[in-house]
């Protein structure tokens, strides 16, 4: 796979249809893979990457480069192309200047899952289809595949790429349907309203608002931030109580609820671990349940579901009325 | 900081008996920025304006609170007071202690206690108010209506009688709509061509009322007073400043064999044609896709014959620019197809006909001359199935192109068909298949009754199951009274079809160009469903027609009326004073995102790209929205919509709205 | 100070200028009581309600924020409340969801002619909110009234 | 040295946190370890180091500094520090050991911090030799032996017992609370495990990271290099690296209104964040580039420039392992050091 | 307990006077009635409204005066706007002095001085010019180059007129930048001024202006021979904690807040471009 990407860079290079391109850049360990562009066949030689650790949506990067001088080639997984079309939708990308290629995804390894499976001083990691193999400095350890994936991967939500690619390397793969992509969410809704309470209480709590998250999230597009704007009222650099780490994480799911694709770069780059995703999950399951189905970046010319109605909307006091716990 | 005077009403005791007001007064003057506060007997009298307006000129006020009645009675009272006094009427907030304070409660320590809340609130919103101006914005005396069937028509006569200059805009080559096609109209029975082509003449010869006919609206832009709209004058390769109407090419005209859309394709017309004798404007038109010089150069016979030299081959369209005040959007109907309805055999049987081509059969003016025959072989129908509702009331999810709305007509002219058929030729078996008979309507039920009492039509609650032509050219129609709870086997010869209506295609099209909205029906909206019937939301856009929802020729021309005397009411102004509390975007902030725009109902938000120094000197170009003041009604949808926060709303800020909270809850 | 411990709650009602702030009105007119703990914020139209305001309250000590609007289908603006009954079942649901109680929250469709209605619901608001007691799942210490 | 068997450790922080309060990284639900105060039941992790590193115990991530009440025209200034408690941070480790007199070089100087100081003061800093060291560990790269490390006291786990060491004045009050537990002993054991570890830290992956780049270039050719574009290019411009560092220390001071009343508060900052500099005026770093360029800077050459060539990084990892981007030091360090 | 810089003292403003339509001069004292603390030309202070802002003033009034100390202070943001609205009697909060200050007791001792300043920029040159006059007899000449949009956003130019006009030894070239009714005197910006006045290059210069007319200044200045150790600028104050502590206002490893704000142009030579 990784051959016939940097094939193909260095095709559209030569011809002049593209003037760079972002990609992966192998780092020091297997695992530590950056976004980088790439400008020239040697520098592709070099660096360029792709394999099961190449986890970061590179969407978001084209808000930038997509502005820059010249077309600019990008290559998407597929939930990548989802946050890619829903950019596109909000015309933060300038479709023009946008050179895409799909290409599949088999679900990444994340290195935050192997070390807190108890795996210390890794060196290298090699992946033979089914079996992760990890080199420490304390001896070699194997994984399975499947184990090794990060919340993002483990319920990915389709390997199907959204409709806005000009070309495609590989195979076209399938939406997943096994319904366990909100099984944590239903497991929430279940628990008592003081469990809910106490869990996300736990979870905030470790928050360290260094804005991870919100960075890489490719829905946070804004020039800038109400938490960082003065003007807005709610200007926050610092949570200093809970109501402020309950704030931050309420207003940013609900400003990107119906633009969120579920890409889960949120919880995979959260140095505490958090699950973010499951807050953004829980618009999506709502979204589903009260408006009809709907999947940001899908479609492009679909109505976000929060600039919509219908006539026969439910009311707010489903909330109450879905019962539930107290 | 503001220099802020705070006035407390006692209402005479309507205040005074539940809060005590001296006590809000003394308490409020700790306030930040407050520098005055005064209690008075009624502060909306002449001497308690006075109190505000002296005060505000002595302790140089920049913001005014006065506790009172709800802002609903006397906002507007002190707002004018202030101005006097030379302070901008938004520096004025008003806190309700009465209707939401002293009258709702009865004890004086809890009263007085919300008082002082109430009023620190509008205080702290005070603190945070910025003057602001309403804006001016000329109006273009002039109005363009779009579609000239009844409903433009009319419309277009009522403004013209004001004085003002209208425009009509036709697709068609001539204006008169659905009613040039009607036989009779219910329940009277008076004729339509009778009643409506006067009209048609009179909007020809008046001269405030410009037809483009054979043309559509291109494009529009512009806001309330001040539409630019672009209009594509197609091509008819007549000159209609020379052209007669002595229709003397039309007989001429090799091409005759295409079918007659007037007639609904009974008969044929020539390439070159006049829809009908009483085209307004009455001018021929040659139909490109059918004539023999614009396909292939070979004819020309049209031209030669011309004696005022009207034909012109290489006439080209035309786009016309002007200028209006304001729109109405007219755009009328059709009936749906009904091919898909397999089982009523409309694409079997040449003797299934849709209403309105019964009503072509029927026409004096028609392919027969009025003599009904049917259409397969020119013999006297006997007996005649009316269905009603086809593809109305259907249940979602309407796959054969129906409507889950009543199309409100169907019931009322089918009796009227019924009538002309028993009055004309009253040995014919009349069936008219129901699911409900809809007359409300001044005559109406009566008519109706007449139909079944006095001409014997059977009227039937129940379905027409099938449509089934038979060997010998009848047809077999299959039907369940539901009544008689029976099944029904009837041979008829002919069965007309009452097809539910459906806004004209166009009309989707044009609500883009307008920014008006439509529902989900492609009916354009009302501004209010029982208050503004006759506006679209956006402003300076009315309604008139079926456009809006199935109506009758009366309420047509009710609503055309009404949205004539709106234009009216506008045009008669020369400026239109704006709301200041409009949305306000934050350029710097703005992304570009669309959002603000999916929830304006108003389409009072538009994108422009901008150029924007960076902070390290290089310039971007950015997509940023723009609101246009006129259009902008101040609902403030946007600004929630607005993930950055760079919409805000002039008069209800968010850091307003958030000063309130934080003040209540203080 | 009385040493009466009786909670009262502080309830937030964001109520839109066309509909509900009438319904209001109506129900002063009429001399409909409900509690005084209720404090009304006058919004041009229920859409203009942000989340932030909402848990702006909160934040701020309300026990309780309800928002009023006109019925869907009789907005003012055509289609405001139709946002606003997204955003919020949405929000409430999010709120619920995070644990915190969700009796707190409310929206009500009031028309002008509703004064009665209006009433009832601010007594039934107030009644429920005073039940559940002080809001300290939302709270920030800092904001409470200092006593 | 003393020693005490390491069954006997739960005892040992019972007796520690009936004397002072004890913070020591624990396990949280995730398997990630935080600093969290130590209750009976308690079991210390044995992860090699903590998620956030120690330096919030003496520089928190939002302090109070004062609060204000407003009447009329009037201020009232309200100073609300007090004498904190005294507290024992035990289990450090040697690179969170030495940030701390990193810290103390900005922190302490004049004009002294009290927050800072007053907190530096009231804790007793129990460090905890490595045995285990990751491969994101570079601590030797600035001269820290993770065997050896410095704070008060010093621990080193070794065959089932516990080794201590006093390095300070309040070590030693430290050893004296639970001198009753402890047997003295030599430290035979103890360079035994200090011999086998630094084997391993001498093969660590970045054991040999050079910072003589840094040496031989003046400030400007560091500055002007054109590196910083391509390294910085990806940076997402989020706080992480700063926030989990041990050393960075920018800091924003801000007010908050209670409705009855002015809080102040300082509270951690990023000098990555596209705001840090931003004034009314103006906004000296407009680039990420500028501010990526600013963090590296800091810790390569502006700290060090002032303070006799100490880096201002002491090799943890944490921002190897926990960047988003995986864009790190050692990445910008290896990338100048590869002329 | 440590003394804690970071918690301010309380200032009453006890007179607020218009310079120019945007510039107010403040005078503060403390809750006393007495000087909050002495300073040096060209120290800084942080001046705040607690809930609205806190931002990093010059003080403008000379050390000499023993009385009350002066911010002249510029309508730009959010606090600016908030001090402009302020009445006579108001609190405000106030920490320092900050900042290394001008070297008026070295450096200056002796020497002939040339200040130059443009708008707002007079305001930290004010107090350092009316220490020099107080002390006259430590300093050689005096000149004084000063120029601004128009003759009313002439920062202090009552006492330009009433005082250091009088001054012995003492020059005053004032220059605005285009021709208004009712001002006779120079016409034109000041790089250009500068270099039609020829000034002496034995003169010590301190300049203090917008970073355009900075950096034309300098060069004219370099033009006429004068050297980068002799010219001394006041850096555009951006600081948040003013110790030195908060990491915002470095310029490479040098703090405005701490090791400037008071800069010679051959100390920033060394320094990276970054302001």
């Amino acid at each position: 796979m990784q051959e016939a990407i940097i094939k193909r860079a260095k095709e559209l290079l030569a011809d002049g249809t593209v003037n760079r391109v972002v990609g992966w850049k192998a780092g020091d360990f297997a695992y530590d893979v950056t976004p980088a562009v790439f400008t020239s066949a040697e520098e592709l030689d070099k660096d360029f990457l792709y394999n099961d650790f190449c986890a970061p949506n590179l969407s978001k990067y084209l808000i930038k480069e997509s502005r820059k001088e010249g077309k600019v080639l990008v290559f998407l997984k597929p939930c990548d192309s989802y946050s890619f079309n829903q950019l596109l939708k909000e015309h933060r990308i300038l479709r023009d200047n946008v050179y895409v290629i799909a290409i599949p995804c088999r679900g990444k390894v994340d290195i935050g899952t192997v070390r807190d499976s108890g795996i210390k001083g890794i060196t290298d990691m090699e992946c033979d289809g089914e079996t992760l193999t990890i080199h420490t400095l304390y001896g070699d350890k194997t994984m399975s595949h499947a184990d090794s994936l990060g919340d993002k991967c483990k319920t990915c939500k389709t390997k199907k790429h959204a409709a806005c690619f000009d070309e495609m390397i590989g195979e076209e793969g399938e939406p997943n349907n096994d319904g366990k992509r909100f099984e944590m969410v239903e497991k929430l809704e279940a628990m008592t309203s003081e469990e809910r309470f106490n869990f996300w209480r736990n979870e905030l709590s470790k928050c360290i608002r260094c804005n991870a998250c919100r960075n890489v999230c490719p829905a946070c597009s804004c020039e800038n931030c109400v938490f960082d704007n003065p003007a807005s009222g709610i200007q926050q650099r610092a949570a200093v109580t809970s109501f402020e780490e309950n704030m931050f994480h309420l207003i940013r799911a609900f400003h990107v609820a119906g633009r969120c694709t579920d890409c889960g770069e949120c919880t995979r780059v959260c140095p505490q671990n958090i699950p973010l995703h499951l807050l953004n999950r829980k618009y999506i399951k709502d979204i589903n349940e009260f408006y009809g189905e709907y999947q940001a970046g899908e479609n492009f010319d679909e109505r976000a579901p929060l600039n919509a109605y219908t006539f026969t909307d439910c009311e707010p006091d489903v909330v109450y009325k879905r019962g539930g716990n107290a | 900081m503001q220099r802020i005077g705070v006035f407390v009403c006692h209402c005479g005791t309507n205040i005074a008996a539940t809060v005590d007001v001296k006590a809000v007064a003394e308490e409020l003057k700790n306030e930040p920025g407050v520098v005055f506060t005064a209690d008075y007997q009624y502060m909306c009298s002449e001497a308690g304006q006075n109190l505000i307006q002296d005060t505000i000129r002595n302790e140089r006020l920049t913001g005014v609170v006065v506790c009172s009645c709800s802002p609903r009675m006397h906002e507007a009272t002190f707002r004018k007071a202030a101005a006097k006094a030379g302070l901008n009427s938004y520096m004025v907030e008003v806190a309700n202690i009465r209707e939401q304070c002293s009258w709702i409660h009865k004890d004086k320590v809890s009263g007085t206690e919300k008082a002082i809340i109430l009023a620190r609130a509008a205080i702290a919103k005070v603190q945070l108010n910025a003057p602001l101006t309403p804006g001016q914005t000329p109006v273009t005396k002039r109005a363009l209506v779009i579609g000239g069937g009844i409903a433009g028509i009319q419309c277009a006569l009522d403004i013209a009688d004001a004085g003002y200059e209208v425009d009509i805009v036709e697709k068609k080559s001539t204006i008169g709509g659905k009613m040039t096609q009607i036989d009779k109209t219910f329940p009277t029975l008076d004729c339509a061509s009778c009643i409506l082509t006067p009209k048609m003449v009179e909007v020809a010869q008046n001269e405030k009322i410009h037809i483009y006919s054979y043309s559509e609206v291109e494009a529009v832009t512009g806001f309330v007073g001040n539409f630019d709209v672009k209009i594509r004058k197609k091509a008819r390769y007549v000159d209609e400043t020379k052209c007669t109407g002595c229709g003397e090419c039309t007989t001429k005209c090799p091409m005759k064999k295409i079918p007659n859309e007037f007639n609904m394709g009974f008969d044929n017309r020539s390439a070159i044609y006049i829809p009908f004798a009483q085209a307004v404007p009455k001018v021929a038109t040659i139909d490109p896709d059918h004539c023999n010089m614009l396909k292939n150069g070979k004819c020309g016979v049209c031209a030669k014959i011309c004696t005022a030299n009207a034909i012109d081959y290489k006439q080209q369209d035309q786009i016309i620019e002007e200028k209006y005040g304001a729109i109405v959007a007219a755009t009328g109907y059709n009936h749906i197809d009904v091919s898909k309805y397999d089982e009523f055999a409309y694409n079997q049987s040449k003797d299934v006909v849709t209403s309105l081509e019964f009503e072509r059969l029927m026409n004096a003016a028609g392919p027969t001359g009025g003599h009904l025959k049917r259409p397969s072989d020119g013999r006297d129908p006997k007996t005649i199935v009316f269905v009603q509702c086809v593809g109305s009331r259907e249940a979602p999810p309407c796959a054969k192109g129906g409507k889950e709305y009543c199309s409100k007509i169907c019931c009322m002219y089918t009796a009227k068909h019924a009538i002309l058929v028993k009055d004309h030729y009253p040995d014919t078996n009349v069936y008219v298949f129901y699911i409900d008979v809809r007359t409300p309507g001044k005559l109406f039920d009566e008519f109706y009754r007449r139909a079944v009492e006095q001409y014997g039509v059977h009227y039937i609650k129940g379905m027409v199951g099938k449509v089934a032509p038979q060997g010998d050219g009848t047809l077999m129609v299959q039907a369940s009274d539901l009544i008689a709870n029976d099944q029904l086997h009837i041979k008829a010869d002919m069965v007309v079809l009452a097809a539910a209506i459906e806004p004209d295609k166009s009309a989707r099209h044009l609500a883009t160009m307008l920014t008006a909205s439509m529902d989900t029906n492609d009916f354009f909206t009302e501004a209010h469903a029982k208050l503004r019937p006759v506006e679209s939301p956006t402003a300076g856009v009315f309604l008139a027609g079926v456009a809006q929802g199935p109506k009758d020729i009366p309420e047509t021309v009710v609503q055309a009326g009404a949205a004539a005397s709106k234009v009216i009411g506008l045009l008669s102004k020369d400026q239109l004073t704006g709301n200041p509390c409009v949305a306000n975007p934050d350029e710097l902030m703005c992304n570009g995102c669309s959002s603000c725009e999916k929830v304006c109902p108003y389409g009072a938000i538009t994108y422009a790209d901008k150029e924007f120094r960076q902070p390290d000197r290089t310039v971007a170009i950015r997509r940023v929205a723009q609101v246009n003041p006129a259009v902008c009604q101040g609902c403030g949808a946007c600004t929630v919509a607005c993930p950055s926060g760079a919409m805000d709303l002039k008069g209800f800020t968010n850091k307003q709205i958030m000063a309130e909270v934080d003040a209540i809850c203080r | 100070m009385s040493v009466n411990t009786e909670f009262k709650p502080l309830i937030v009602a964001f109520c839109c200028n066309w509909c509900s702030y009438a319904g209001a009105d109506l129900a002063g007119t009429n001399r409909l009581q409900y509690p005084a703990d209720v404090k009304i914020i006058r919004v041009p139209c229920s859409c203009r309600v942000n989340p932030m305001f909402v848990l702006r309250a909160f934040q701020r000590g309300a026990d309780g924020v309800i928002l009023c609007g006109c019925h869907p289908g009789d907005c003012h603006y055509t289609s405001g409340n139709y946002f606003t009954r997204r955003r919020m079942a949405l929000l409430f649901s999010m709120l619920d969801y995070m644990g915190i109680e969700k009796e707190r929250t409310r929206v009500e469709w009031v028309s002008a002619a509703e004064g009665a209605k209006f009433a009832k619901t601010m007594n039934e608001f107030v009644e429920t909110v005073t039940k559940l007691g002080e809001n300290r799942r939302l709270e920030d210490l800092r904001c409470k009234k200092q006593s | 040295m003393y020693k005490v068997s390491a069954d006997r450790i739960d005892e040992l922080f019972a007796k520690i946190a009936a004397a002072r309060t004890l913070y020591l990284p624990v396990d949280q639900n995730d398997g990630r370890a935080a600093y969290k105060e130590w209750s009976q039941g308690t079991k210390m992790s044995s992860q090699l180091n903590t998620v956030r590193s120690a330096k919030g115990f003496f520089f928190p991530q939002t302090t109070n500094l004062c609060d204000f009440n407003l009447k009329d025209k009037e201020i009232e200034v309200v100073d609300i520090r007090d004498e904190s408690e005294d507290f024992v941070v035990f289990g450090v480790r040697a690179c969170d050991a030495r940030s701390f007199t990193i810290l103390d070089k900005v922190f302490l100087a004049e004009p002294v911090d009290s927050y800072y100081a007053t907190r530096r003061e009231h804790g007793t800093v129990v460090t905890m030799a490595c045995t285990e060291p990751e491969e994101t560990c570079f601590c030797s790269v600035f001269g820290i032996d993770a065997t050896a490390p410095e704070g008060d006291a010093s621990c080193w786990c070794e065959g089932g017992d516990l080794y201590i060491r006093a390095n300070t004045e309040k070590g030693e009050q430290f050893v004296s609370l639970i001198s009753d537990m402890l047997t003295e002993c030599d430290d035979t054991a103890v360079k035994a495990q200090q011999e086998r570890v630094k084997d391993i830290l001498s093969k660590l992956p970045f054991a040999n990271v050079s910072t003589d780049y840094f040496e031989k270039n003046t400030l400007l050719d560091v500055f002007n290099s054109e590196k910083w574009a391509k390294l910085s290019e990806s940076c997402l411009a989020c706080g992480t690296c700063t926030f989990v560092c041990p050393t960075c220390q920018c800091y924003d001071i801000k007010d908050f209104d209670t409705g009855h009343g002015i809080k102040r508060y300082r509270t951690w900052d990023s000098c990555m964040y596209a705001d840090f500099t931003k004034m009314a005026a103006a906004n000296s770093r407009n680039t990420q580039m500028q501010r990526f360029r600013q963090r590296f800077m800091h810790k390569l050459v502006y700290f060090p420039d002032n303070n006799n060539g100490e880096y201002g990084c002491v090799g943890c990892g944490r921002c190897l392992v926990r960047c988003p981007i995986s864009m790190n030091i050692v990445k910008v360090m290896k990338s100048f050091g590869e002329e | 307990m440590h003394n804690e810089t970071l918690i301010p003292r309380i200032g009453v403003v006890t007179d607020i006077r218009q310079d120019t339509p945007d510039v107010k001069t403040f005078r503060v004292v403390g809750t006393d009635g007495k000087k909050l603390f002495e300073h040096i030309p060209g120290q800084c202070a942080m001046v705040s409204m607690p809930g609205v802002g806190e931002g990093m003033f010059s003080i403008t009034s000379s050390p000499t005066n023993t009385e009350f100390m002066e911010f002249s202070i510029k309508k730009c943001g959010t606090l600016t706007s908030w001090l402009h609205s302020m009445d006579v009697g108001q609190q405000i909060t106030v920490r320092g002095p900050y900042g290394n200050g001008f070297p008026v007791e070295t450096t200056f001792k002796g020497k002939n001085l040339l200040f130059i300043a443009g708008g707002i920029g007079l305001a930290p040159l004010r107090s350092v010019i009316n220490y020099v006059r107080d002390k006259r007899e430590n300093y050689g000449s005096v000149q004084i180059v000063y120029g601004s949009r128009s003759k009313d956003d002439l920062v202090d130019y009552q006492e330009i007129i009433d005082e250091w006009m009088k001054c012995p030894d003492t020059e005053v070239n004032l220059t605005i930048d285009r021709e208004q009714e009712g001002w006779d005197g120079h016409v034109g910006f000041i790089p250009n001024y500068v270099k039609e006045l020829q000034p002496d290059t034995s003169k010590t210069v301190v300049m203090c202006g917008p970073p355009i007319m900075i950096k034309f200044t300098l060069a004219g200045l370099k033009e006429l021979g004068f050297t980068d150790t002799n010219v001394f600028t006041t850096m555009e104050l951006r600081m948040k904690c003013a110790i030195g502590k908060c990491g915002r206002c470095n310029i490479g490893n040098k703090y405005v807040c701490k090791d400037g704000p008071v800069f010679s142009f051959d100390q920033l030579s060394e320094l990276p471009n970054e302001y």
